[in-house]
Formats: C-alpha cells, sequence, structure tokens
C-alpha cells in the first residue's frame, strides 16, 4: 500500500463515520426538523470525504469528473428536498422540538 | 455458499414473503406492493443465477429479461393503482368487497 | 485475501438480509405510508444487490424504474386515497387484516413448504452453467453494438422489446381509461423547487442523451434513458408545469406512439428488406439501433410520465364524456 | 406472389398498427377494427393455405434463430386457435361497432381492443417461452382494462380481482421461466424439447407453470376471478375474454404440455394428468351447478365458461392411453367452446339492451320481440350442452369415445352429467324467454347488425359440426398431438 491508499482508505473510513453518524441522528433526534439536518449535514460531507477517497484510486479524469458531477447533484438535490420537506411540515404545523 | 446461491435463496425468500402478504392482506396497497416485491424476487433469482458462467462477464440474456419484466412490472402497477384508485372513488374503500 | 473474500461474503450476507427483512417490514407495517416508504428503499438496495450480481444494466433500470418511478407512483396514489392527507399529518391510511389467524397460518405454512421447494431445486442446478452467453459472445461483432445486453434488447430479442413498447402504450391506455380527470392540485409552490426543477431540468436531459448514446458499449440504453426523462416529467409535473391548454392533443399522442410504431415500422421494413422480421442489415445495424433507441426513450420517458399523471390531459378541445 | 406472403407477421402487425392509430385519431378507429378482422379473418385463410401446401410455417425473428434469437412458429394448433381468434374478433368488431352508446366508451374501446387481439395473435405464434411472457402481460393488461370499461362497482371490483389474479399467474409463470431458462440454457420450445431432462428445478417449473396458467385460465378451484369479471364486463368484451382469453392461458399450458413436461423419457407426465383431470372433472360439475343456481343470465353464462374449461383439462389423464384421439377432442371443444361463449355472451348483450337488465326470470316473450337473438342463443346453447350436430357434440363426443375405450367410467360419469346440467341451464333460460313477465317491460329496440354478429357465431358453432374431417386434418399439420416436441 502506497502512501495514496493510506490517505483514500482514511478519507473513506471517516466518510463513512459522518454518514454512520447521520443515520445516527436520523434515528434518534426527536422532531423532523432536528433530523433532516443532522441526515443533509452529515451526509453530504460523508459522500464528499469518500468521493473524494475513490478519486484518489482513479486514472482517468473523466470518471473523475463524473464522481464529483454526482457529489454535486446530491448536494444540490438533498439541500433542496430538506428545505422542501421542512417548509412542508412547517405548513402542517409539526411542531418545533423544545426541551 | 457463493454470492450467486445466496441472492438466488434471497429471491426465493422474496416470492415467498410476497404471495404470503398477497394473500393474507386485504388492502390493495398492500397487494400491489406485494406482487412487486414478489417480482423483485423472481428478478433476483433470473440475474443472480446468471452469474453461473466461468468467465468475468455474466449471462447478459437474463438481464436484458429483467430489464423487460422491470418495464412491464411499473406499467401493471401504475394501472392497478388506477384501478384501485377507481375503486376508491366508487366504493370509499381500498379493499375488495368480500374478499374470497 | 481471505479477509477480503469474507468481507465481502459478509456485505453480500448482510444486504440479502436486509433485503429479506425491508421486504417483510415493507408488507406488514401497519402503516401504509411507512410501507411504501420501505419499499422504495428496498427498490435502491435492490440496486445494490444488481450492482453485485455484475447487472449494471438492471440496477440503472431499477434505480430510475423499480424504486424511483414506482415509488413516486405509489406515492401519488396513496395521496389520492384520501384527499384528507393534506391537513394534519399525511400519516391516515391504515391496513387492517381481516383474514382470520387460522388462515394466516395455513397460508404461512403452506408457503414455508413452498420456499423449501423452491430453494431445494435453486441448489440443485449445477453451478457452472453458460447459458446463452457464447452464442451472445460470438454473434456480438454481427449485432450493432458493443454492449450484450443492449444487444440482445435490441438486436436478438428485439421483438420483445417491440412487445415491450406495446405493453407500456397499453397500460397508458388501462390508465386512461380507468382513470379520473387528473386534478391538477395546486402546485406547491416555493422558489427552492422553482429553481431546482429549472436547474435539473436540462441535467437529466443530458443525463438521458448520455445514457442512450453510452448504452452502445456500456451500461446504458432506451429504458434507462427513458425512466430519466420520465422523472424528468414527474419533476415538471410536481413543480407545477402543465401542459398549455392551446397545444395540440395529437402532439402528445405522437411522442407517445413514437416508439412503438418506430419499432413497428422497422421491423416491416427490414422485413422486407432482409426477409426477416427486424433483421438489420449488418452494417447499418448500430445506426437502426439507434434511432430506435431513440424513439424508443422519447415515448418511454412520455409514457412514464403519463402514467404517473394518472388520466387523460385535459385539454380544450378534448371532448368531455 | 401469394405463397410469399407473410400472414403470420400481418395477424401480429396489422392490429397492432391498427390499434396504434386508432389512439391517434379516435374517428377512424371503428372503421380500422372492422377492417382489420376482416383482414385477419382472410390472412389466417392465407395461412392455412400455405401450410396445407408446405406444412408448418416458421420465422427467425431477426434472423438468428433460436435459441438466440425468438421463433415465431405455426402448426396445425395454433391455426386452429388463429381462426378461432379471427372469427371471434371479426363477429366481436362488427357487434361492437353498433354496442357502445356513448362516443367515450368507443373511443377507449377500440385501440385497446385491437391491441389486444394483436398480442392473442402473438401469442399463438410465438415458440419462445418469455416472448410468451410479454405476449401474456400484454393480453393480460389489456383484457383488465376491457373488463373495467363499463365502470361502476362491480366491474371495477371485478377487474382489480381479474388483475391481481393474471399478475400471479404471470409471476408464477416467469419463475418457471427462469428455472427452465437456467436448467437447459433455452427459452426456445422446440430447443428446450429437445433438452428437456428431470430434475427438481424441471419439477418445480412444472409446478409454477401450470399453477399460474390454470389460474390464468380459471381451472377450477383457482376460478374464483373468472364470473365477476366476466360478467360485469360490456358485452363484447365478456366474449372476447371468455371466448379467447382464457383459451390463450390455456394453449400455452397446452402446447408446454404437449411439447415440454410430457415426455416419455422423464416420464413427468405422470400423476400431474390426474390431477389434471380430477381439476377439471370437478370444474365441470362445480362450474354447472353454479350456473344453474344464478338469477343474472352473464353470470350463468360466465359460470358455464368454468365448467367448460373443465373439459379441456378432461382429456390430460386420458390422452396417456388415447394419444391424439383426446387431444383432437380438445382442439374441437375450445374452437367450438369459443364460437358458442362469444355467441351466448353477445345474445346477452342484446338482451341487456332490450330489456335494460339481464335477469332470467323477466326474460318475457323474447322469442317473438327478438327472433334472431333467441334463436342465436338456442344454437349456441345446442353446442354448448353438445347435442349434434355441433362442434361442440364433436368434441364431446371425442371425449367420450376416448373415455369409453379406455373404461375410464369416472370420466364418463363426468362427461354425461356435465351434459345433463348445461341442458338443464340452457333450458332454464330458453324456457323463460317464452313466457311472459309478470310485468311487461319497457323495451329498447336492438340493432339488427348486434343480432346478427351473435347469429354467425352461433351457426360457426353449428357448422363445426359438419366439418369434422377437415378441420382435424388441418389441425393436424405438424402432428403436435401426436409427437412428442415441436418438430421443425
Amino acid at each position: 500500500m502506497t502512501i495514496t491508499d493510506y490517505l483514500s482508505l482514511t478519507l473513506m473510513i471517516t466518510g463513512a463515520i459522518f454518514f454512520l453518524a447521520g443515520t445516527l441522528g436520523l434515528l434518534r433526534f426527536p422532531d423532523v426538523y432536528t433530523r433532516l439536518h443532522a441526515l443533509t449535514k452529515a451526509d453530504n460531507l460523508g459522500l464528499g470525504l469518500i468521493i473524494t477517497g475513490l478519486i484518489l484510486q482513479l486514472e482517468s479524469w473523466t470518471v473523475a469528473g463524473k464522481l464529483i458531477l454526482i457529489w454535486l447533484l446530491v448536494l444540490l438535490a438533498g439541500g433542496c428536498v430538506a428545505h422542501l420537506i421542512a417548509r412542508g411540515a412547517l405548513q402542517r404545523n409539526v411542531r418545533l422540538w423544545k426541551r | 455458499m457463493t454470492p450467486t446461491l445466496l441472492f438466488a435463496l434471497v429471491g426465493i425468500g422474496l416470492f415467498s414473503l410476497g404471495l404470503y402478504a398477497l394473500i393474507v392482506h386485504a388492502h390493495l396497497l398492500r397487494k400491489i406492493l406485494a406482487i412487486n416485491i414478489m417480482g423483485s424476487g423472481v428478478f433476483l433469482i433470473l440475474v443472480a443465477l446468471a452469474k453461473r458462467t466461468s468467465e468475468t462477464t455474466p449471462d447478459p440474456v437474463p438481464h436484458a429479461m429483467v430489464i423487460t419484466g422491470i418495464v412491464v412490472a411499473v406499467s401493471a402497477t401504475a394501472l392497478a393503482l388506477s384501478i384501485m384508485l377507481k375503486l376508491n372513488s366508487e366504493t370509499g374503500c381500498a379493499e375488495l368487497p368480500d374478499d374470497v | 485475501m481471505e479477509t477480503i473474500n469474507l468481507l465481502i461474503w459478509s456485505f453480500d450476507a448482510l444486504l440479502g438480509l436486509c433485503l429479506l427483512w425491508l421486504a417483510w417490514r415493507t408488507l406488514s407495517a401497519p402503516d401504509l405510508y411507512k410501507a411504501v416508504v420501505l419499499f422504495v428503499a428496498f427498490g435502491l438496495l435492490m440496486t445494490l444487490a444488481w450492482v453485485r450480481l455484475d447487472a449494471p444494466d438492471v440496477a440503472l433500470a431499477e434505480a430510475a424504474i423499480g424504486a424511483g418511478l414506482t415509488g413516486a407512483l405509489l406515492l401519488s396514489a396513496l395521496a389520492r386515497l384520501d384527499p384528507a392527507v393534506d391537513d394534519q399529518s399525511i400519516v391516515t391510511q391504515k391496513d387492517n387484516r381481516p383474514k382470520s389467524e387460522s388462515v394466516q397460518w395455513a397460508a404461512f405454512m403452506s408457503l414455508i413448504l413452498v420456499a423449501i421447494g423452491l430453494g431445494y431445486s435453486v441448489l440443485s442446478l449445477p453451478l457452472k452453467f453458460k447459458g446463452l452467453s457464447p452464442e451472445v459472445t460470438e454473434q456480438l461483432v454481427n449485432s450493432g453494438v458493443e454492449n450484450p445486453v443492449t444487444a440482445v434488447l435490441l438486436n436478438f430479442r428485439g421483438y420483445d422489446t417491440l412487445l415491450e413498447m406495446a405493453v407500456l402504450l397499453i397500460a397508458l391506455l388501462g390508465v386512461w381509461s380507468t382513470g379520473n380527470k387528473p386534478k391538477y392540485d395546486k402546485p406547491f409552490s416555493s422558489p427552492v423547487l422553482d429553481f431546482l426543477s429549472r436547474l435539473l431540468t436540462p441535467i437529466l436531459i443530458l443525463v438521458a442523451a448520455y445514457l442512450l448514446w453510452v448504452g452502445a458499449h456500456a451500461p446504458g440504453g432506451a429504458f434507462q434513458a427513458g425512466s430519466i426523462l420520465g422523472a424528468v416529467g414527474v419533476l415538471l409535473l410536481l413543480s407545477g408545469w402543465r401542459l398549455q391548454k392551446d397545444s395540440s392533443l395529437l402532439l402528445i399522442r405522437l411522442i407517445l406512439l413514437a416508439g412503438p410504431f418506430a419499432f413497428v415500422a422497422m421491423a416491416v421494413i427490414t422485413m422486407m428488406i432482409e426477409g426477416q422480421l427486424l433483421q438489420y442489415p449488418p452494417a447499418h445495424a448500430g445506426l437502426l439501433i439507434l434511432v430506435l433507441e431513440t424513439t424508443a426513450t422519447l415515448s418511454i420517458g412520455a409514457t412514464l410520465a403519463a402514467l404517473f399523471l394518472g388520466g387523460p390531459p385535459h385539454l380544450k378541445n378534448e371532448e368531455s364524456p | 406472389m401469394l405463397s410469399n406472403m407473410h400472414f403470420d407477421i400481418i395477424l401480429i402487425m396489422l392490429p397492432l398498427i391498427a390499434g396504434m392509430l386508432g389512439f391517434l385519431w379516435p374517428a377512424v378507429a371503428r372503421i380500422l377494427g372492422i377492417f382489420t378482422t376482416a383482414a385477419g379473418v382472410i390472412s389466417v385463410i392465407g395461412l392455412g393455405w400455405q401450410m396445407q401446401l408446405n406444412g408448418t410455417h416458421l420465422h427467425a425473428i431477426g434472423g438468428w434463430g433460436a435459441p438466440l434469437g425468438i421463433d415465431l412458429y405455426a402448426d396445425g394448433l395454433s391455426l386452429l386457435m388463429l381462426a378461432m381468434t379471427a372469427i371471434v374478433g371479426f363477429a366481436v368488431s362488427i357487434y361492437s361497432s353498433r354496442y357502445f352508446t356513448h362516443r367515450h366508451d368507443e373511443v377507449r374501446f377500440w385501440p385497446i381492443w385491437l391491441l389486444l387481439l394483436s398480442a392473442l395473435n402473438a401469442l399463438f405464434l410465438s415458440a419462445d417461452i418469455f416472448n410468451l411472457y410479454v405476449t401474456l402481460e400484454l393480453m393480460g393488461l389489456g383484457a383488465v382494462t376491457l373488463s373495467a370499461l363499463a365502470g361502476g362497482k362491480l366491474a371495477i371490483a371485478g377487474a382489480m380481482r381479474y388483475l391481481l389474479a393474471t399478475l400471479l399467474g404471470s409471476m408464477c409463470y416467469l419463475l418457471g421461466v427462469a428455472l427452465l431458462y437456467h436448467s437447459f440454457g433455452t427459452v426456445d420450445i422446440a430447443t428446450l424439447s429437445a433438452r428437456i431432462d428431470s430434475s427438481p428445478a424441471v419439477w418445480a417449473a412444472l409446478g409454477l407453470i401450470l399453477a399460474g396458467l390454470a389460474l390464468k385460465t380459471a381451472l377450477f378451484p383457482l376460478h374464483f376471478w373468472l364470473p365477476p369479471a366476466h360478467a360485469s364486463a360490456p358485452a363484447p368484451v365478456s366474449a372476447v375474454l371468455s371466448a379467447l382469453v382464457v383459451k390463450a392461458s390455456f394453449y400455452i399450458l397446452l402446447r408446454l404440455w404437449l411439447s415440454v413436461f410430457n415426455n416419455q423419457q422423464t416420464g413427468m407426465g405422470d400423476g400431474v394428468d390426474t390431477l389434471l383431470g380430477i381439476l377439471g372433472g370437478t370444474a365441470v360439475l362445480w362450474g354447472s351447478i353454479q350456473a344453474l343456481r344464478q338469477t343474472r343470465l352473464k353470470l350463468l353464462i360466465a359460470y358455464s365458461t368454468v365448467a367448460q374449461i373443465g373439459y379441456l383439462f378432461l382429456a390430460f389423464p386420458l390422452a396417456a392411453a388415447s394419444g391424439g384421439l383426446a387431444w383432437n377432442a380438445v382442439a374441437y371443444l375450445a374452437l367450438s367452446h369459443a364460437l358458442a361463449k362469444a355467441a351466448m355472451f353477445l345474445c346477452a348483450g342484446n338482451l341487456l339492451r332490450f330489456g335494460g337488465h339481464d335477469r332470467i326470470a323477466d326474460l318475457d316473450r323474447v322469442v317473438q320481440r327478438l327472433p334472431l337473438t333467441a334463436g342465436a342463443f338456442a344454437l349456441a346453447g345446442v353446442s354448448i350442452m353438445g347435442l349434434p350436430p355441433s362442434g361442440g357434440f364433436i368434441g364431446k363426443w371425442l371425449l367420450l369415445k376416448a373415455s369409453l375405450d379406455q373404461g375410464n367410467w369416472a370420466i364418463t360419469t363426468v362427461l354425461i352429467l356435465g351434459g345433463l346440467l348445461a341442458a338443464a341451464y340452457i333450458f332454464k333460460v330458453l324456457g323463460h324467454t317464452f313466457i311472459q313477465a309478470p310485468q311487461p317491460h319497457e323495451a329498447t329496440a336492438v340493432p339488427a347488425r348486434m343480432e346478427w354478429a351473435a347469429l354467425l357465431l352461433a351457426s360457426s358453432a353449428i357448422i363445426l359440426g359438419f366439418m369434422a374431417s377437415p378441420i382435424l386434418e388441418l389441425v393436424n399439420i405438424g402432428d403436435a398431438f401426436t409427437s412428442p416436441g415441436i418438430k421443425l
């Protein structure tokens, strides 16, 4: 294993940990809004880390471009959909969690 | 156990689960879901067993069949949902009357 | 190497178990909304299973159609089942089981037997099996494309695909015939949604075109590209795009028919030239297949979006029943 | 020139094109429908003529040939089914051109009916079990949509039940196909027939395919979906469903039984044929008794279909010893039932139009007021009962002969009892057509074309009784019944 391999391994494992944290938040957080927050934020970052890790392993730039495009699309769609869900929930008077 | 057999067995499990749910549940949406899961089971068996070729690439014919099958499944699902909604608007209930 | 194999094996086993568990939860969760969401998750895991089985073409089709469009169809049907849904919560459609315990047990036991029988029969199949892959590999050079799955779908078994287009058409006719005229709900207006659909529409059309083009030598093809187009249609319908009242109904019908019609025309013309139905002249097979796939993509996309709409699009020159 | 015409391709493509054009321009759909079905009759005659000259017909789609490509194959059995489809299709189209009173219904009917017709022809011509699956689905979705056409609670519920049954049947069939493909590496029937071997996977495939197709054919006890779907559909649709659509899945079952599963080397047929025979016999008795108990005419006719399907399965246990004789009986029964049952449903449609209801007890002197329809119903009834001279008689006589030859008293008894019960329910209807109802009903005029279409079918069922030897000669082109497997 070269230094690049170690680097990409670290990146991907970190990414996976972020995914795990996001999922944990989805399951454990008290209301829709906090859950959305955990999910989108952690997963977007996690995916970014994993994609960076993967790109280090690639030889072709076109594939790297496609991967980055995928990440950007997920960022965009995830952010927008989270907004829409939160807005929908607010319109339906889903209460915010208060301690 | 190879992944081939593993997924083929999962396919059989899905087929049987779907069949069971199709029989015991009354709500039509659930029956439609059950048929879709049965279909996924059949597709999984078709594709999993195609991996038994000794070369690296699996047999493409079942893959093509499954793509055909997925399109048939979505067509049938759309029709079933449409009839379900019609029945719901006629009777106010999405279950078959005097269920056999 | 051993550890890697063990890891991969455990991943497959976990995936298989997850599939079974999700299927079970989909079919038994008392709340139907939850069941549909679980079904979409099930579709996504199925996609992963197709990748594990080296079936990327199927994975693309499953992700776009099996999980994506079927999920959209199910959710929209669920929303229409109970129009009172919007107010407080989405969770209203409950499913109660009227079947008696004994019927359930009888069904359960007999299905266990069926599953054991089927499992035994699958396990008894030989572990090495060629199927039709030698024939496909041998004739691939004459098929006009390099992706074997596309070769099977559009050339060797192109007749299946021809009938497949007819299946889509007949399902649409069925939905238009049984469905009420679509009630255009007031769109969920939001600047973010508008922005998203404006940005995604051209990107997705580009992706569809890419999938169509790349299908000749890599995973992709008409069905996958068509379902992306269908998704564009669904997105546009959701964000409030409506058919212009003065746009001709004939045009929509022409787009819906373009694919099946091109297939039939191709089948008949090639028969007149070469002697057999859908027998492409080998030198032009690649081009002819691309023509077929392009029209098929348009029709598939339009049909899937129309299936989502759920009834004949209402225009002013359509006579009312 | 004429001997090179691709009549088989015309039979598939013409209705497909006409269906699409009918969808595009609803205004011309009716004319297109009539012309297409008329062309279908001519094409079947042409195909029959070609086959009489050259024997069986094979068309390798794409020029690849099985097992890589898909073959279209026509032998006598396919020809019989195509002829059945053409005649019934033509009569139904003539009938439908006057049946629909709302333009809205008519616009929906024609394209789906034409696509369904194309699916039926494609199914009878296909020699590939996966392609058969696609045609089955095309046919099933079309049939379900048509059965929902009338609208209303009963029709929609019937259609939903029918859709679930047909999808379940398809799933079982497809799993069977998957197991066969992964056992023998082919989905071509002729190749399968050559490679077939007994193994657990093949047994599972046999069970799945038989169960799936028996469900689609409505073999007792899997017939629960048929009466509501067939009885609440519009009359021409009921005719198509009972006459053609259930026959299509039966055709696949018979074809696979003859050429794949019932193979001397594997010995897989033993036992299974007895089971099918028992179910068939029960269907005959149960369906007939249920028919007798109905008070609505269309439900009576639908239950009669359940019974008549049973006859087709009685041939399976007899075929082991009698071979061709029993299968010839099946061919004859399938054809004559299609004609007679379509005629009956069309008559029921006339009566429904005439009186606004189909209560048997209130038929109110139909004989005097609609003599052609009553006559057509009586003629169709003769064939259903199996009285001479009729197609039904020939079929049942051949079956009776086979059972007497073998001394199979169980089947002989079922045949006689089934005939008596059929006579009872037919005469129950006919009796009421002579009697004046307690209260006279408002009557609506029935277009002459609708009456003649029913009479055309009913008299064809009778004429079949005089044409046994030429028809049986045509049916046996390609020896589907006597040799194991399709010969190419």
